[in-house]
């Protein structure tokens, strides 16, 4: 990572393709209480370690994609389309 | 002992044998009555300013590699108190005018050098923001000039005029603002704060946090084995989660890498401060004529000390674009630091949920120039569990209530701010 | 009042005076291509994919899972409009008037491209056919392989002469030239 | 030529003289010769001066490992301070000065440094200049700054061109000696895409200055062959000239091509530099190792070199280090050096070998001093003696070189970069490669092979193995026999105690070994800290020479292992790398791409100034003759508009066309205001919030069928509400049936806007534009007269009967040039932002001078555009916090000066009236102002505390930076038409 991307759909690109987000959580549903709310938009676990986070491949194919990384060793684990992990969580 | 020229001069009509430690590297005790975690210039300026203004002795900061091994260490050493909103301005000049004392304070020359900070922009609709902070400056009495191109340019003659993609229309200066040796004021404080009896233990690395019954913290586990205190104060910037989890705190933390960069040494070209309102490109020029600069962070989370190479081209684009001249210059060395970037952008001085647990956090990168006023006002919380006027807007529990302090107006994205 | 209306070409500016005798390396600028969005809809991706790939006179190009652009240098806009209407699940978006359609070709037109874009350009990394979105020196484009060495390159409007000069400068060691093609 | 360039022998071409000039003295060199070589064939050893004590000094290298002799190369704009004379290719015409000297470099004021050195210990200055405290800028600092530095920047502009690129293969070899041309090879041989790069210009790396026989061949034709033969291979790319100065995440390498830094003139056509992000698949780091200098009382003294520089410059480039060469050495290179010279009949006076014994061979008739060691240098401005000590005897032995050989480390500096520390190896008194997994290896001497056959072996079967993993058959090298190697191995001698002079470590900082122990004293002891205090390791070179001895010096004054003490970090750059060629081409007008509208043209012909915004260049106004400033501009248009009517380029708002049966609710979720409803033919304003609550952007959004929608976007914020949609749709609500794609570029889009709006436009389009066909808010496609298809929008920024009209870019300009034909009676005008911003203040429109991100909707007097009984919508939940509904939070107001004749500007302040200018009673702020024409004085918005229950009040507007402070009026924000009624027409 840092440098290159796998995106799904596009194959190895360099990181200035992509625009990072951040931590990858679960929006709530419009009935969880405000604590839910709160800790969604500014609470962050920020482990060291593994990692899950949104980039947007911008330059390409403009989906959103969720790349499982190490934060400490910069390793890419693996990148996935958001639309499709969470359709895969469910 | 006291630095003078004298004692120079006495040194080394005795060959430089005498000099003793700056500090000393002593066992920790079983207890202490605060335990600060970080050795960085924040822990440090905390412990410095518990034992000097609050009397406060019985001390331990302790830091899991060497003193001022983090942020102060690698930062690109600017020092200004040019803020725009309330919650922050009042805290950075309080930073500022301790700075402008610091060295004679704890007799250690750190080098600070009020050359300005210039700030340029590019629009219209930037110089009225600019305008809009330079007038909040001076509501507060923090000296602040609104300059034209004309001034620009007699300032910085330098600078991209005539070629650039993007005017440089004027700028907002603030004189007093600079720069400062960064690893001095890690040690300045350190030899201040060891000479008054707080205890520094380097190498030794918390575990965990020790709770009691009520739930209230009651030491830390360590390396060395465990230290029991009455107060913890964190100050571990770059690792607050990791501590912090050790206490279950949920913080708006997200951790981040800022390279930057020092060039070749250089005779003197670049006198002020300046940064680049079109980009984020900031650079000033060390006294030993290295050109210190840097620019955007990496903006994915890391907690490595390094960044890539994408970044370093974007730093040099933008350096290259408002200083046409640079470019014959050779770029030597690139580091990373790892940052707090909070939600909003500003800093945490506050307790915790935590009885007895106090936080000094979320600095993202604008940490060094705070180091003087966050170690104060930290140690007056720690002193007397009481927030000091000036960083009272700098609640953990703003976010939930609605009071965040985005200077940036960005939003809650940390990698934004 | 009848309103006679000249199309004007985003380079037209850019390309001036009387046209060179193409070297080896050369950009040619399509003058009017048709170029239209195609988005799938959900569940149709793969359906609308190869009913593209099966209209006539289109070249579809891919942008993303469920987007192309259909690249015609032959038809005209309107038969291209009416092949794409018998696609069903998709929508449509003419698109001919916001991008510039600039062909490259040449001996050293992968030298050239190693210098704007990061994609490994390699035949047997992209080969003649494959097309992607991707970034060209600071612009987002989309780039097609037409042949060993010959590569099309769509870009927004608004970008086109920014990226029409960095390719003249990056081919500038090649002797690049450059001139309209079509009508 | 001098007694220095050799009669014969080197790799130098002697049929190709070149003239060159140092310190304006002109000299002949040799095309192959570095600078370094060239001078000191011409007996100049003297080339530079050190940081501190400016001490006379000369190369101590051949290499880019280089500390001394650092000198300015160029003239003029292209001069180049800080250049490695031991790796500046001379070329014919080059010009070089010296650095860091006044008045001149042999004699150099500077060096009373020297005699003050007891003072300027390390770290001197932390103790003392602080008294009085103005004196330290005035004073103190300016002096230190003029003292330090090296060479001078001339901050011109630079004339030359730099390029980027990318490369990609499958193996990346570092280096191009025996390890890593015998790695190219076999991965070449394999079939696999090889990179080969070298910093030299020539491929061979020791093998062009070891005097080895391989496989019958001399070294130097034997790897002449080897290039040959990797020429040939087309999957092979062979970049000489090229450092690869970093190694980065996903096996990226950066690298800095030199194309034309040997060449006089470059030619305009090529870059003078190129960086190279290169991405391999596997990489091998084949370049070599440095040899020790020895740390030893006057080691500096110019002459004193190590003893495989002094090789290097005889056998590759034809020079003699000196014509009395001595040799200071625990190990067998000293002896190679001394047989070498020897050989080609260049005296060598004497060996000090540190060890007791040895069995490296002498040359004939060359004194050996076993168990001695050199405790002083003589000389001014290069070394005339040195004095050797055994058993406690001191000799005094004349010589004009001195080759000192303290033993080898790896150059593992690049593997290294990305946090793994190298490891001690006792066995081999050095630190070696780190294991950074898989991808990436140390081979040759890099990897610690001893000699170089076992390079050559080292090389081709690491990268057999690297050939096998990708899937390429491996190729079973052919390994040559090497005859004449001698034994590299040496006895650790950290440094000779007892120095009379300072011993260095660091060279160019001045960093001796009595700083080392300061440091120890004073508690700087972990190696961090040793390094920042007493600067060692800190200069240009990045401690390459000296790390090592740092390090084991300070192991040995506290009597641990150099294990113990470890490394510092290494970073990169591996060498220093111009900031010109990190930006390439990206400088300049070039720093950014330009974004152009269709109607530039249309614009430009109209007399328009144009004002970056963003990527764009938009048109601000449209002067015309006898206007004397802008602002008689753009009073006009504002007046015409209002008077009769304008046209304006609104083509750079972003526009997203949106499909799909679930479009609707989609707007739904992201508007903050309802979007279920909108009719087809519709447009309707919207506000987008961020999820804390506050404004995000806004604009207009259109239903143009049943399930396709238009929505525009602010120019600002086109890009970023594009990726919100898509984050919203893929991410939220995967599950509705909604797509999109941006059309902005599809459309010029232009602002029809003023009284005679209707009448001007129904001149060239077919349809029934009628008030009751086409209402305010109306949005439709169009025919224009002559068949072209337009998109029609009823909608109004200017508080103006005012449409928006959107044709196929191409047709932008002629449409536009149309309206204005059609217009031209009715007194039309082209208007531009500027006039833009003035109609919309007068109307009390925001743009994001008010929504700048702490703004709720509520704020800006739009609560009503908060649909709270939508289930959900972006920014909904968090909009009730406390703080964002307190009651004294800034609210949109208008304003307006008591007294007429004053003007206030944005950016200013409110303060109530009378109060005291402190922060504590700021009340908040104009975010926009500016003279508005219709009414005759200036207007402005504000953010005001409580602002909507202040109407009425009169306020200070508070300017204090600008120096004005102005009575003024708190008002609804809206200056003109109040009921809305000229927009509805």
């Amino acid at each position: 990572m840092a440098s290159l991307i796998t995106c799904p759909h596009c194959g190895t690109r360099p990181k200035e393709e992509f625009s990072v987000r951040g931590a990858v959580i679960a929006r709530p549903s419009a009935s969880e209480k405000d604590e839910a709310w709160h800790r969604y938009v500014y609470v962050r676990d920020n482990p060291k370690g593994r990692y899950q986070e949104y980039w947007h491949h911008a330059a390409g194919c403009r989906r959103w994609l969720v790349v499982n990384r190490d934060n400490l060793t910069h390793e890419v684990f693996g990148v996935t389309d958001a639309q499709a992990s969470r359709e895969g969580s469910r | 002992m006291r630095y003078s020229a004298l004692s120079i001069i006495k040194q080394a009509l005795s060959g430089n044998r005498r000099w003793t430690p700056a500090w000393r590297e002593p066992e920790p005790k079983p207890h202490y009555d605060v335990i600060i975690v970080g050795g960085g210039g924040h822990g440090l300026a905390t412990a410095y300013y518990l034992a000097k203004e609050f009397g406060i002795t019985n001390v331990a900061v302790i830091e899991k590699g060497y003193i001022g091994s983090g942020n102060v260490g690698r930062n690109t050493t600017i020092i200004r108190s040019n803020y725009l909103l309330e919650g922050n301005n009042p805290f950075y000049e309080m930073s500022l005018k301790l700075w402008e004392g610091l060295e004679r304070d704890f007799n250690y020359n750190a080098m600070v050098s009020q050359r300005g900070v210039l700030n340029l922009f590019h629009s219209d609709g930037q110089r009225d923001e600019y305008a809009r902070r330079g007038n909040a400056m001076r509501l507060h009495g923090v000296d602040a000039d609104l300059l034209d191109r004309e001034q620009v340019r007699r300032l910085a003659p330098y600078l991209n005029f005539d070629h650039g993609r993007f005017p440089v229309m004027g700028g907002l200066l603030q004189k007093r603002g600079g720069t400062v040796r960064h690893d001095a004021v890690a040690w300045g404080y350190a030899r201040g704060a060891d000479a008054r009896g707080v205890d520094i233990i380097q190498h030794c690395e918390v575990t965990g946090i020790r709770r009691g019954p009520g739930g209230e913290v009651e030491g830390v586990e360590t390396t060395k084995g465990f230290i029991g205190c009455n107060r913890l104060a964190l100050a571990a910037a770059g690792n607050t989660t990791t501590v912090g989890r050790m206490a279950d705190l949920a913080l708006p933390i997200e951790t981040h890498v800022l390279q930057a960069f020092v060039s070749e040494g250089l005779k003197p070209v670049i006198d002020n401060v300046i940064t680049y309102g079109a980009g984020h490109f900031y650079i000033s020029q060390s006294d030993k004529g290295g050109l210190v600069f840097g620019a955007n962070i990496d903006y994915y989370s890391s907690y490595a000390q390094r960044g890539n190479l994408a970044t370093v081209e974007e730093t040099m684009q933008e350096g290259v674009s408002l200083i046409p001249g640079l470019s014959r210059a050779k770029a030597l060395r690139a580091w990373g630091g790892v940052m707090d970037m909070s939600m909003d952008g500003s800093p945490i001085i506050d307790r915790t949920p935590i009885d007895n647990l106090y936080l000094n956090a979320g600095w993202c990168y604008g940490g060094f120039k705070a180091t003087p006023a966050s170690g104060f006002c930290f140690a007056h919380l720690i002193a007397k569990n009481e927030t000091h006027h000036v960083s009272r807007f700098m609640r953990l529990d703003r976010f939930e209530r609605g009071y965040v302090l985005d200077e940036g107006g960005k939003g809650p994205q940390p990698n934004m701010h | 009042m009848a309103l006679t209306l000249l199309h004007r070409h985003a380079l037209e500016d850019h390309i001036l005076g009387f046209e060179t005798s193409a070297n080896p390396n050369h950009l040619s600028v399509a003058r009017r291509p048709v170029i239209f969005s195609v988005l799938a809809h959900a569940g149709q991706e793969q359906a609308v994919g190869l009913a593209l790939k099966a209209a006539p006179d289109i070249a579809p190009r891919f942008c993303g899972p469920a987007e192309w652009l259909a690249v015609s240098l032959t038809a005209g806009s309107e038969t291209v409009a009416g092949h794409l209407s018998e696609i069903s699940g998709a929508s449509v978006v003419d698109q001919s008037d916001g991008k510039v359609l600039m062909a490259i070709s040449g001996p050293s037109v992968r030298q050239i491209l190693a210098k704007c874009v990061g994609v490994d350009l390699h035949p047997q990394a992209f080969a003649p056919g494959h097309s992607a979105n991707m970034l060209f020196g600071h612009v987002a484009v989309n780039l097609a392989r037409t042949g060993p060495d010959a590569f099309e390159i769509i870009t927004p409007r608004s970008f086109a002469g920014s990226v029409y000069e960095d390719l003249m400068e990056m081919g500038r060691e090649f002797a690049l030239t450059a001139s309209f093609s079509g009508g | 030529m001098s007694a220095y360039r050799l009669d014969a022998g080197g790799l130098v071409n002697r049929a190709n003289p070149l003239t060159f000039t140092f310190d304006g003295k002109s000299y002949t060199g040799f095309d192959g010769d570095t600078l370094a070589s060239a001078l000191i064939a011409n007996d100049q050893m003297l080339m530079g001066r050190s940081f501190k004590y400016h001490r006379p000094r000369g190369p101590v290298t051949s290499g880019s490992a280089e500390p001394n002799a650092l000198m300015t190369i160029g003239s003029g704009a292209r001069s180049e301070p800080n250049v490695r004379a031991t790796v500046a290719e001379l070329y014919n015409g080059l010009t070089a000065v010296s650095q860091n000297r006044w008045p001149s470099l042999a004699f150099d004021l500077g060096a009373v440094n020297g005699l003050l050195s007891p003072f300027l210990g390390a770290g001197f200055y932390y103790k003392t200049f602080m008294w009085p405290a103005m004196l330290w800028e005035k004073l103190y600092e300016p002096l230190i700054r003029r003292a330090a530095g090296l060479g001078k920047l001339t901050m011109e502009a630079d004339p030359d061109r730099y390029e980027k690129a990318w490369a990609h293969c499958d193996l990346l070899v570092v280096g191009s000696g025996p390890a890593g041309l015998m790695a190219a090879l076999s991965a070449a041989r394999a079939g696999a895409r090889v990179l080969i790069a070298d910093e030299s210009a020539r491929f061979g790396g020791s093998l062009l200055s070891e005097n080895v026989v391989i496989g019958g061949q001399a070294a130097s034709d034997y790897a002449a062959g080897l290039v040959e033969e990797l020429a040939s291979f087309p999957n092979v790319t062979m970049m000489p000239r090229t450092t690869v100065f970093g190694w980065y995440d996903d096996m990226v390498f950066g690298a800095v091509e030199r194309v034309q830094k040997h060449v006089e003139t470059p030619s305009p056509d090529l870059p003078v530099e190129c960086v190279w992000r290169i991405v391999a698949k596997r990489a091998i780091l084949a370049s070599g190792a440095e040899e020790r200098p020895l740390v030893f009382g006057g080691n500096d003294r110019p002459g004193v070199m190590t003893a495989n520089a002094a090789r290097t410059y005889l056998n590759r480039y034809g020079v003699a280090a000196g014509s009395k060469v001595a040799v200071f050495t625990n190990g067998g290179s000293g002896y190679r050096t001394a047989g070498d010279l020897s050989a080609r009949g260049v005296e060598v006076t004497a060996i000090i070998d540190a060890r007791a014994t040895s069995t490296d061979p002498a040359p004939y008739g060359v004194r050996v001093i076993h168990g001695g060691a050199v405790v002083a240098t003589r000389g001014r401005n290069r070394i005339d003696a040195l004095v050797a000590e055994r058993a406690g005897f001191e000799e005094e032995i004349a010589c004009d070189a001195l080759a000192m050989a303290g033993g080898w480390s790896p150059i593992v500096h690049l593997m290294c970069q990305r946090g793994a520390k190298p490891v001690w190896s006792d066995a081999a008194q050095a630190f070696l490669a780190p294991d950074v997994g898989s991808g990436f290896v140390a081979a040759g001497s890099a990897g610690c092979a001893d000699s170089i056959a076992a390079c050559l072996r080292d090389g081709a079967s690491k990268a057999a193995a690297f050939s096998t993993e990708l899937g390429f058959a491996a190729y079973a090298a052919n390994i040559p026999e090497v005859e004449g190697e001698y034994d590299p191995d040496f006895a650790p001698l950290w440094y000779v105690p007892g120095a009379k002079d300072k011993a260095f470590v660091d060279f160019q900082n001045d960093v001796h070994v009595s700083d080392l122990g300061l440091a120890q004293r004073e508690g700087f002891r972990h190696i961090e800290h040793t390094k920042r205090y007493t600067t060692s390791g800190m200069a240009t070179d990045q401690g390459k020479l000296g790390n090592v001895a740092t390090i084991g010096i300070v192991a040995a004054m506290r009597g641990v292992s150099p294990a113990e003490i470890g490394t510092t970090t290494f970073r990169p750059f591996y060498t220093p790398v111009s900031m010109g060629a990190l930006a390439g081409t990206s400088r300049a007008e070039h720093a950014a791409p330009v974004r152009t509208s269709p109607l530039y043209g249309w614009a430009k012909k109209n007399g328009a100034t144009f004002v970056e915004s963003g990527l764009w260049y938009r048109s601000s106004w449209f002067a015309r003759d006898g206007e004397k400033t802008w602002r008689d501009s753009v009073d006009r248009e504002v007046r015409n508009v209002r008077e009769n009517a304008g046209l304006c380029d609104v083509s750079t708002l972003g526009k997203i066309e949106i499909f799909g049966t679930g479009a609707a609710e989609f707007l739904n979720r992201v508007y903050s205001n309802a979007f279920l409803k909108l009719p087809v033919g519709k447009a309707r304003y919207g506000l987008m919030l961020r999820e804390d609550g506050m404004v995000f952007d806004d604009g207009t959004t259109s239903r143009l069928s049943e399930n396709h929608y238009v929505m525009t976007t602010t120019t600002t914020y086109a890009t970023e509400v594009m990726a919100h949609l898509e984050f919203a749709s893929q991410t939220f609500w995967p599950h509705l049936d909604v797509r999109f794609v941006s059309s902005s570029d599809q459309w010029a889009q232009m602002s029809l806007a003023g009284p005679k709006a209707r009448i001007i436009l129904a001149r060239i389009v077919e349809d029934d534009i009628s008030d009751a066909a086409m209402p305010f808010l109306g949005a439709k496609v169009v025919t224009l007269k002559g068949g072209l298809k337009a998109r029609l929008f009823r909608i109004s920024f200017s508080g103006e009967l005012a449409y928006e009209l959107a044709v196929p870019a191409g047709y932008g300009e002629a449409v536009a040039d149309a309206i204005m034909q059609a217009g031209r009676e009715d007194g039309i005008c082209a208007y531009g932002v500027e006039a833009l911003n003035v109609l919309r203040i007068e109307k009390g429109f925001v743009t994001h001078a008010e929504l700048e991100g702490r703004t709720t909707p509520d704020d800006l007097g739009y609560g009503k555009m908060m649909a709270m009984t939508k289930p959900d919508f972006i920014g909904k939940r968090l909009s009730t916090r406390f703080g964002l509904t307190a009651a004294d939070r800034l609210q949109l107001v208008g304003l307006k000066p008591v007294e007429t004749d004053k003007e206030f500007m944005a950016g200013a302040h409110l303060l109530k009236d009378g109060a005291a200018a402190t922060l504590a009673g700021d009340q908040g702020f104009v975010s926009s102002a500016c003279y508005s024409p219709t009414l005759g004085h200036t207007i402005g918005l504000g953010l005001l505390k409580s602002g909507r229950e202040r109407i009425g009040e009169k306020i200070t507007v508070w300017d204090g930076l600008r120096g004005t402070e102005v009575a003024a009026e708190v008002c609804l924000p809206v200056f003109v038409d109040p009921q809305n009624t000229k927009q509805h027409l």
